[in-house]
């Protein structure tokens, strides 16, 4: 029995490079009590279809130019704006996928839950404050009643998708449509989400279509998995049949880009190139008495040609801790000593000299380019800056960091917006590789990208690593990629590093309850353990 | 919709308290002029917001319309003829050989509390009024009262040796230096009214600028009107006063006075009816007044002249050809014609035509052919090697128009280069008091109906001559000669002699004389401008009939 | 948030010192006296003037006793207006051109938020095209020509409105708070445009649509309120900005209030009142740069919880 | 490496580098493309071609009068009528727009100059820098504007070069305000850090990073300040700093021309539509180039 029978489902873009054609003829089935999973990279059309089910494309520029979706004996696409309205919100729900920006800040979290109510059935504020704290209770929100009149703000990510899941359930939908709604999450928060959602789903009998780019996110929960690629469904298919038996080799490619197993040939013992003493980083905020302390008295070292994982949940201090180490963030006390010179003290020259042997590569390659500069002169700055290369040899030192990163030369006079999430983290990578440091902080450097991107970014990293004898810190809260990448782990919790040792004792025996919370919570456990 | 807004802030709230604080029942009422020519309240159109009501510390035009209302002097003028008459004063005499006069005042004359003007009141006003310590600017008023000039300096410290007396209540006993014809007119002006000396002394001491004194309530005054309303900037209210000697003759029944510093919306407001009466009429507006039948524009001869100064000390103006041939190629009929849009009329000399029958010598006309002449007399034939001159003005339209227009006629007669530069008011100032100019506007507004008021600007260092001109033959017939003079012709012939010699060396170009511009509702009778712009409200009267012209609109 | 008011405050006193002190010394620099006028003052006359407001002190001494009456709130006389103390007169005209700061305001934020959000809603549309080309002529519309415009049309021709006072004749306010507004109400449009379009691109949007929200209620309750905060960073120097730019409405439609004496003040030479106009404003503008930064901040939840430091 | 391999790989990056060099090519080709802008740029071209030809353009000599003629209405021989001087009104708005144009682009510039400096300095380095910079901003606004004009004037004499100080003087304060809040939000910017830790001077992460990123709002505000600016000119040259009678400028004519609309309504509309139609040129052309700035366009 499907509950939405999408056919022949065709959007496009109109920009003035043209129309694009984002879904090209999509047919899928969500059956009734039952989770479907869309699978795809981003610009899979994965999103943009279901979007466009309830008119919340933007429009201009886009348009939908064909097809039918059947819920509950209406075509969806043929329905008015004022009909669709009705279904919105009532019938058919929504998660979204960053819990951070999804809800009003400026509203609290109750008289967002509340609208739903209040829009489609007409109830008092009353009456539905008691249904929303109800309901908040329900999908594990401590004391609902005073969090009621909170702001988005003052909640975590994962408490906030919580409430983004109460607000879509409030009205009991028959189908909820959840657009990778544990993307932004850490993995610990991702695990409970997702046990969230599918206990409600079970509780309450509803359909629900669940958008993922992540095949191991879907694993546990799917009932059944649809596989798109540019536009177009490639695959549709049961759990087993999908994981065990893919047919279509854009399947069999998003299966084999989950991190799995970890780095062979661990590097041997060598001389301690960066050393770490009671490092602390503490900040205070104006009009506060309290400093937040973010890195609270860590000291460690790494050895020349090592990849040091440091793990930890977001608000662990592990990125405070990689940018103290760049001098980006301002050091309360302590030493980082860099091949025997304590650089927490150098300034004006030997500062930019220091910066010249260690780079850094930052977690989101939509921020860390000038999205006003070409690749061109991103590579071209730290080049001409330290004196790398002359001006006449520009030109082969930067076709050969392209080269290097796995970028066409063609793209050379092209702006970072041009690129995807991976080509730009390329780029960025290839940026940090231009001042041929000795040390390189990867700060979270796959956390942003596709699965299948971020299989290639980190053997990228490793190749790139073994060929320049690289140093590096690698930060992650994502343990499977840690697993994959890392020598030796850290693993850090407010401020302090709780664990610490080399991948596979962490892994197969951590000591710590908290670094077993989070190998847990790796998604996709059954499928890859 | 059952859905009920909770946002705190809703653009409705706001339209609707907007709209009720604006619109206040915006029915527009009745006009100013209908209700006043009712309640026979005038309207009164009055230029700039008034410096104050103290009649020995204020300057200025809009002061005077007040201060006029508010007090009366000695002696007034008659409105049409400007012959003194009788004011606080019933009469009063001359001593043979003019040098005393004895002031009889009238025992009617009240002060606004109930108490009679008295003569001892006028001495002690004439002290404060004089001086050292007060600062008043029209203190000079008084310089032809015996020892006045010197006790305003301070070479004479006992008030009593000033030739002003009081013989009894009512008589005032005044000695001149020397005999002074136009002493009666000056009793006219403000700066020798006579103050309540008790309600200034109960704020302060006798030469206080700053005291609350002529503020509403405390203010006691002796003219036909009292204070009733003074709010900064929007408008000052008088009533008919109950107690002054010639009530029976005033009409009105109150005046508001309007402070306005913006010509253009002055002129507006009478058309809409808000005001009864204004004197500033917006000049490319007058031909649209003048075009109308039964027009409510009147224009009179005004005893005031525009000129230029020339700074003689400065080349090319220290050559008196230079100066000639500048003035002769001005032509002052096409720029009254055109530019002044016939308000005004021209001049060829300091004074203006008719000063109590005196009648200015015309020493020269408009004469491009001469002024080339001259010119190239004085070495610049053709304009070649013209060294370039600069006029300097104060910041205002009018002032502007006449200097574009000049700068015009000189470089098409007369080929050469002049530069105009337009200065804030103060900057003007002090660029004429330190001479630091070529040429500069000027104007001046006689103080009293005679010649010498205009001639002994010029004499040797006088503080408004500003040219750098000093002739000793001039100065000997302006101040000893003149005042001397047996009869009115003797004393007119001294000063055409004076004059032709000042428009001889030319260290002014007279470029007009002014008339008084006055907008004057149809139901108001009784304003007659006049040359000295003196008007005397208690002749005003307010009918209820005609109105403005339609098309005016 | 308190600590954060303290510190701006403080901060505020060396900036109205310095003010005060440059000003009284630039002022003094200025060619031309309060005492000058057309005809030439007596020296006797202006050596009685100048000891009567003492002016014949040393500057430094004059200065010194500037401040020392400024510290119990005494502003000094008005040199051009005998017999009125400055503060007198600054308490006379305040009233007046706040109301009409006021009522410029809330006008351009009526009007001015309304083409916004209208023209944000289908940007690059004519919907966006005609409002916005009306705030560009808005903008270089300078009062001195709107104002007598309006009062032809409607004064004048149509006969609808009183064209000059305050307070006086019924609906006399109206024409010069549309003249003063009218400009603020361009810059508002523009800001209000922008900074909806920034929130309408906001995920929370999307997800008050997902809720089946009518798109009114999304604008009016999920957008405006962020969308606004740009205004709302600009009302408070506008506020300032407008009761020394109310000159020349104010001079227009016969106006008491206290934007002419601040503008008069300056060509009169009258020192006690330029200083005291300035004093006065330089301690508003201090004042409400403060407020909207508050006002601001009481918008946004997240600043209003942990108010993070820096100035406007 | 040999250098063969190395000038094979120059030919190789020039053979297929697609489109431009540089920010301002690429902008160019974008700006081309916008329709509005374009028109925008020609008008604004046009009115600065015919300002530097006014002298060999113009139907009438600038000064020559008529004033038995005086303020007439357009005709055939005056095709915007006359002034009250018989003056040619097109004349005068052709030499007026050489006088606003100048006064317009170069005062904006010396405003965008300090401003833009001023607030990138101060949003960049923060803290008590900063504040100091900032309260000297507050400083600056709250002098009396007017004495300032007068004191200026006294100082340094009538001069047209003052007049752009002058202006630029009291335009760049808003600017640096702009800047700097631009500034700070940039600053916290992911890419800016990189720059950091690739060891670039504060100097240069401005000029390259920062500057670049926040030119959309400052070409927004530059062409809002640009009428401004003429109309403020036209208020100092009526206290007598800047230009003189019988040169003129739009501002002025605007400001006489609004004293008799009654009376000579083309003395007004003239000048006001040049003045105006310079406003919506300006406003197409920055919309056009901000756009065309913003390289990511209308991707994300």
């Amino acid at each position: 029995m499907s509950l939405l029978k999408v056919e022949n489902l065709k959007v496009s873009f109109v920009t003035r490079n043209g129309t694009q054609q984002a879904v090209k003829g999509v047919s899928f089935n969500v059956a009734e009590k039952q989770i479907t999973a869309i699978i795809g990279e981003s610009g899979s059309g994965k999103s943009v279809s279901c979007y466009a089910l309830l008119g919340l494309i933007p429009s201009p520029p886009g348009r939908i130019d064909g097809g039918t979706a059947h819920f509950a004996g209406q075509d969806l696409l043929a329905l008015s704006e004022g009909e669709l309205r009705k279904i919105r919100g009532r019938d058919i729900a929504m998660i979204f996928q960053d819990p951070m920006t999804c809800l009003n800040p400026f509203l609290t979290i109750g008289e967002q839950l509340i609208e739903p109510l209040r829009i489609h059935r007409g109830l008092t504020r009353e009456a539905a404050k008691v249904r929303a704290v109800e309901l908040l209770h329900e999908v594990g929100i401590r004391s609902p009643e005073t969090t009621f009149d909170s702001f988005p703000h003052e909640f975590s990510g994962g408490m906030r998708q919580r409430v983004m899941i109460a607000m879509a359930l409030i009205n009991e939908p028959r189908l909820l449509i959840a657009d990778e709604p544990t993307t932004a999450l850490d993995v610990t928060i991702q695990a409970q989400i997702l046990q969230l959602i599918a206990d409600l789903q079970k509780n309450r009998d509803i359909g629900v279509l669940f958008i993922s780019h992540d095949l191991a996110v879907v694993a546990d929960i799917a009932d059944q998995i649809v596989v798109m690629e540019q536009g177009e469904v490639v695959e549709t298919g049961s759990p087993d049949a999908i994981f065990n038996n893919a047919q279509h080799p854009y399947t069999r490619k998003l299966l084999a880009a989950i991190p799995s197993g970890e780095r062979e040939g661990s590097a041997e013992e060598c001389e301690v190139l960066l050393d770490i003493k009671e490092l602390r980083t503490w900040f205070t905020a104006p009009g506060q008495d309290d400093p937040v302390k973010a890195v609270d008295g860590v000291s460690f070292g790494i050895h020349r040609g090592e990849v040091l994982g440091l793990v930890g949940e977001s608000g662990s201090g592990k990125s405070t801790l990689g940018r103290s180490i760049m001098r980006l963030a301002a050091i309360t006390e302590g030493t980082v000593t860099f091949d025997g010179t304590d650089v927490t003290a150098l300034e004006g020259r030997e500062l930019k000299n220091f910066r010249r042997r260690m780079q850094m590569i930052f977690q989101d390659p939509f921020a860390s380019l000038n999205p006003r500069m070409t690749v061109y002169d991103t590579l071209a700055e730290p080049l001409l800056l330290h004196a790398i290369c002359s001006r006449r040899e520009l030109d082969g030192h930067i076709a050969k960091l392209m080269d290097d990163v796995g970028l066409a030369r063609a793209f050379i006079r092209k702006y970072p917006h041009e690129f995807s999430g991976g080509q730009r983290q390329r780029i960025a990578i290839g940026r940090a590789l231009a001042t041929q440091p000795e040390f390189i902080v990867a700060d979270e450097p796959v956390s942003a990208l596709d699965v299948t991107i971020q299989a290639q970014i980190l053997d990228l990293l490793l190749d790139l690593g073994r060929e320049h004898q690289l140093t590096m810190l690698f930060v992650s809260h994502d343990m499977a990629v840690i697993r994959h990448i890392a020598d030796r782990v850290l693993v850090m919790y407010q401020g302090k590093i709780v664990e610490a040792g080399p991948v596979r004792q962490v892994f197969d025996t951590p000591a710590q309850p908290y670094t077993q919370s989070l190998l847990a919570s790796i998604p996709g456990a059954a499928l890859t353990l | 919709m059952i859905y009920r807004l909770n946002s705190r802030f809703h653009p409705r709230n706001l339209i609707t308290l907007l709209a009720m604080a604006l619109l206040l029942g915006c029915g527009a009422g009745e006009s100013n002029v209908a209700s006043g020519n009712r309640d026979g309240i005038l309207h009164y159109g009055n230029g700039a917001e008034p410096q104050g009501l103290d009649p020995h510390v204020v300057t200025g035009v809009p002061e005077n319309h007040l201060i006029r209302a508010l007090f009366e002097g000695l002696a007034v003028k008659n409105p049409i003829t400007l012959e003194p008459e009788p004011g606080v004063a019933e009469r009063w005499e001359f001593s043979e050989e003019g040098r005393v006069i004895t002031f009889y005042l009238n025992p009617e004359a009240r002060w606004s509390n109930g108490e009679q003007v008295s003569a001892s009141d006028y001495v002690w006003s004439w002290n404060r009024a004089l001086h050292p310590e007060t600062g008043n600017l029209y203190a000079y008023m008084l310089y032809p009262v015996e020892n006045a000039e010197g006790y305003a300096k301070g070479e004479i410290k006992d008030f009593s040796e000033v030739g002003v007396k009081a013989l009894d209540d009512t008589t005032l006993q005044v000695t001149l230096n020397t005999p002074t014809p136009y002493f009666i007119q000056l009793m006219d002006h403000y700066s020798t009214f006579a103050v309540h000396p008790e309600t200034l002394l109960k704020f302060g001491k006798m030469t206080d600028r700053f005291t609350p004194w002529t503020r509403v309530g405390n203010i006691v005054s002796n003219g036909a009107f009292v204070l009733t309303d003074w709010a900064l900037n929007r408008h000052i209210k008088m009533a008919k006063s109950d107690l002054y000697w010639d009530r029976n003759r005033v009409s009105l029944n109150g005046v508001v006075f309007y402070p306005t510093e913006n010509v253009v919306s002055e002129e507006r407001m009478f058309r809409v009816e808000q005001l009864h009466y204004t004197q500033v009429v917006p000049l490319d507006k007058i031909p649209v007044y003048r075009e109308l039948d039964n027009t409510p524009y009147i224009q009179a001869p005004y005893l005031g002249t525009y000129y230029y100064l020339v700074n003689t000390d400065r080349p090319p103006v220290d050559n008196v050809k230079v100066r000639q041939a500048l003035s002769m190629a001005v032509d002052r009929d096409k720029l009254v014609r055109s530019v002044l849009q016939q308000t005004a009329v021209p001049a060829y000399s300091i004074t203006p035509p008719n000063t109590l029958g005196y009648y200015p010598p015309r020493v020269f006309d408009y004469d491009p052919e001469r002024a080339r002449a001259l010119l190239a007399e004085a070495g610049y034939p053709e304009g070649e090697g013209w060294p370039g001159l600069e006029i300097i003005y104060n910041t205002q339209e009018a002032h502007r128009k006449i200097a574009v227009a000049i700068q015009q006629m000189w470089k098409s007669e007369l080929n050469i280069d002049i530069t105009i530069a337009n200065q804030e008011w103060k900057v003007y100032l002090n660029s004429v008091s330190q001479r630091d100019f070529q040429v500069a506007r000027r104007g001046w507004i006689g103080d009293y109906v005679d010649a010498n008021n205009f001639l002994d600007l010029f004499i040797t260092d006088g503080g408004n001559n500003n040219t750098g001109f000093a002739d000793p033959v001039y100065d000997d017939l302006i101040l000893q000669r003149a005042p001397r003079a047996q009869t009115r012709e003797d004393r007119y012939a001294l000063f055409e002699q004076a004059e032709t010699m000042l428009m001889e060396q030319m260290p002014i170009i007279p470029i007009y004389t002014y008339t008084s511009k006055h907008l004057i509702h149809p139901s108001v009778e009784g304003i007659y401008p006049n040359l000295m712009d003196s008007l005397n409200l208690k002749y005003v009267r307010l009918r209820t009939e005609p109105t403005l012209p339609e098309d005016l609109r | 948030m308190l600590r954060f008011i303290l510190s701006r405050l403080l901060q505020a006193i060396p900036v109205i010192f310095i003010v005060i002190t440059a000003t009284f010394f630039l002022v003094r620099a200025a060619p031309g006296g309060p005492f000058d006028a057309e005809k030439v003052v007596l020296p006797e006359v202006k050596r009685a003037l100048e000891a009567q407001y003492r002016l014949d002190l040393p500057l430094h001494e004059q200065y010194f006793a500037y401040l020392a009456d400024l510290a119990q709130g005494e502003l000094g006389p008005s040199f051009k207006y005998p017999g009125r103390s400055v503060n007198e007169i600054l308490f006379s005209g305040l009233p007046v051109t706040a109301e009409l700061g006021f009522y410029a305001l809330l006008i351009a934020l009526v009007i001015g938020v309304t083409a916004g959000v209208f023209a944000s809603l289908k940007p690059n549309t004519r919907q966006d095209y005609i409002p916005m080309s009306l705030a560009m002529i808005g903008i270089c519309m300078p009062s001195f020509l709107l104002g007598p415009l309006l009062v032809l049309v409607f004064g004048i021709y149509l006969e609808w409105l009183p064209i000059s006072g305050w307070g006086a004749i019924p609906g006399d306010k109206i024409l010069p708070s549309i003249t003063l507004g009218a400009a603020y109400a361009a810059y508002v449009a523009r800001l209000s445009r922008a900074g909806m379009l920034e929130i309408l691109s906001q995920d929370y949007i999307r997800t008050a649509r997902a809720k089946g929200l009518p798109e009114w209620l999304v604008v009016v309750k999920h957008a405006l309120r962020g969308g606004l905060i740009p205004v709302i960073a600009f009302l408070g120097p506008a506020f300032a900005g407008l009761l020394a730019g109310s000159f020349v409405v104010e001079t227009i439609f016969q106006i008491p209030g206290l934007g002419r004496f601040y503008v008069q003040a300056a060509f009169n030479r009258d020192y006690t009142m330029i200083l005291g106009t300035t004093v006065f404003l330089s301690s508003l503008i201090v004042l409400f740069n403060l407020l909207s930064d508050v006002a601001a901040a009481w918008l946004n939840p997240r600043l209003r919880s942990q108010f993070s430091g820096g100035s406007r | 490496m040999t250098t063969l391999d190395s000038t094979h790989v120059t030919d190789d990056l020039l053979a297929n580098a697609e489109e431009g060099a540089s920010l301002w090519q690429d902008a160019w080709q974008r700006l081309r493309k916008n329709r509005m802008a374009v028109a925008g740029g020609i008008v604004l071209v046009l009115f600065m071609v015919v300002a530097l030809l006014t002298p060999w353009l113009a139907p009438y000599a600038y000064e020559a009068q008529n004033l038995d003629l005086g303020a007439s209405p357009p005709s055939g021989d005056h095709w915007l009528g006359t002034d009250v001087f018989g003056r040619d009104v097109l004349t005068q708005i052709m030499y007026g727009g050489r006088v606003s144009l100048a006064v317009g682009f170069i005062a904006t510039a010396v405003a965008l100059l300090i401003g833009v400096t001023w607030g990138a300095i101060a949003g960049y380095v923060g803290g008590r820098v900063d504040a100091v910079m900032m309260r000297m901003v507050d400083i600056l606004y709250a002098l009396p504007f007017m004495i300032f004009i007068v004191l200026l004037m006294v100082v340094f004499g009538r001069n047209v070069l003052l007049l752009f100080l002058a202006i630029g003087a009291v335009e760049w304060l808003t600017m640096a305000r702009i800047m700097r809040s631009q500034v700070q939000s940039l600053r916290q910017q992911e890419f800016v850090e990189a720059a950091i830790s690739l060891g670039l001077s504060p100097a240069a992460i401005i000029r390259r990073h920062v500057i670049p990123n926040a030119l959309g709002p400052i070409i927004v505000y530059t062409t809002l300040t640009i009428p401004s600016v003429m109309l403020l000119e036209a208020f100092l040259s009526f206290l007598g700093l800047g230009i003189q009678p019988p040169q003129t400028s739009w501002g002025l004519l605007i400001s006489y021309g609004a004293e008799t609309m009654e009376e000579y309504p083309w003395l007004l509309i003239f000048p006001g539509l040049a003045l105006t139609t310079t406003l919506f040129s300006l406003n197409f052309l920055g919309d056009g180039l901000r756009d065309a700035l913003d390289v990511r366009g209308s991707k994300d």
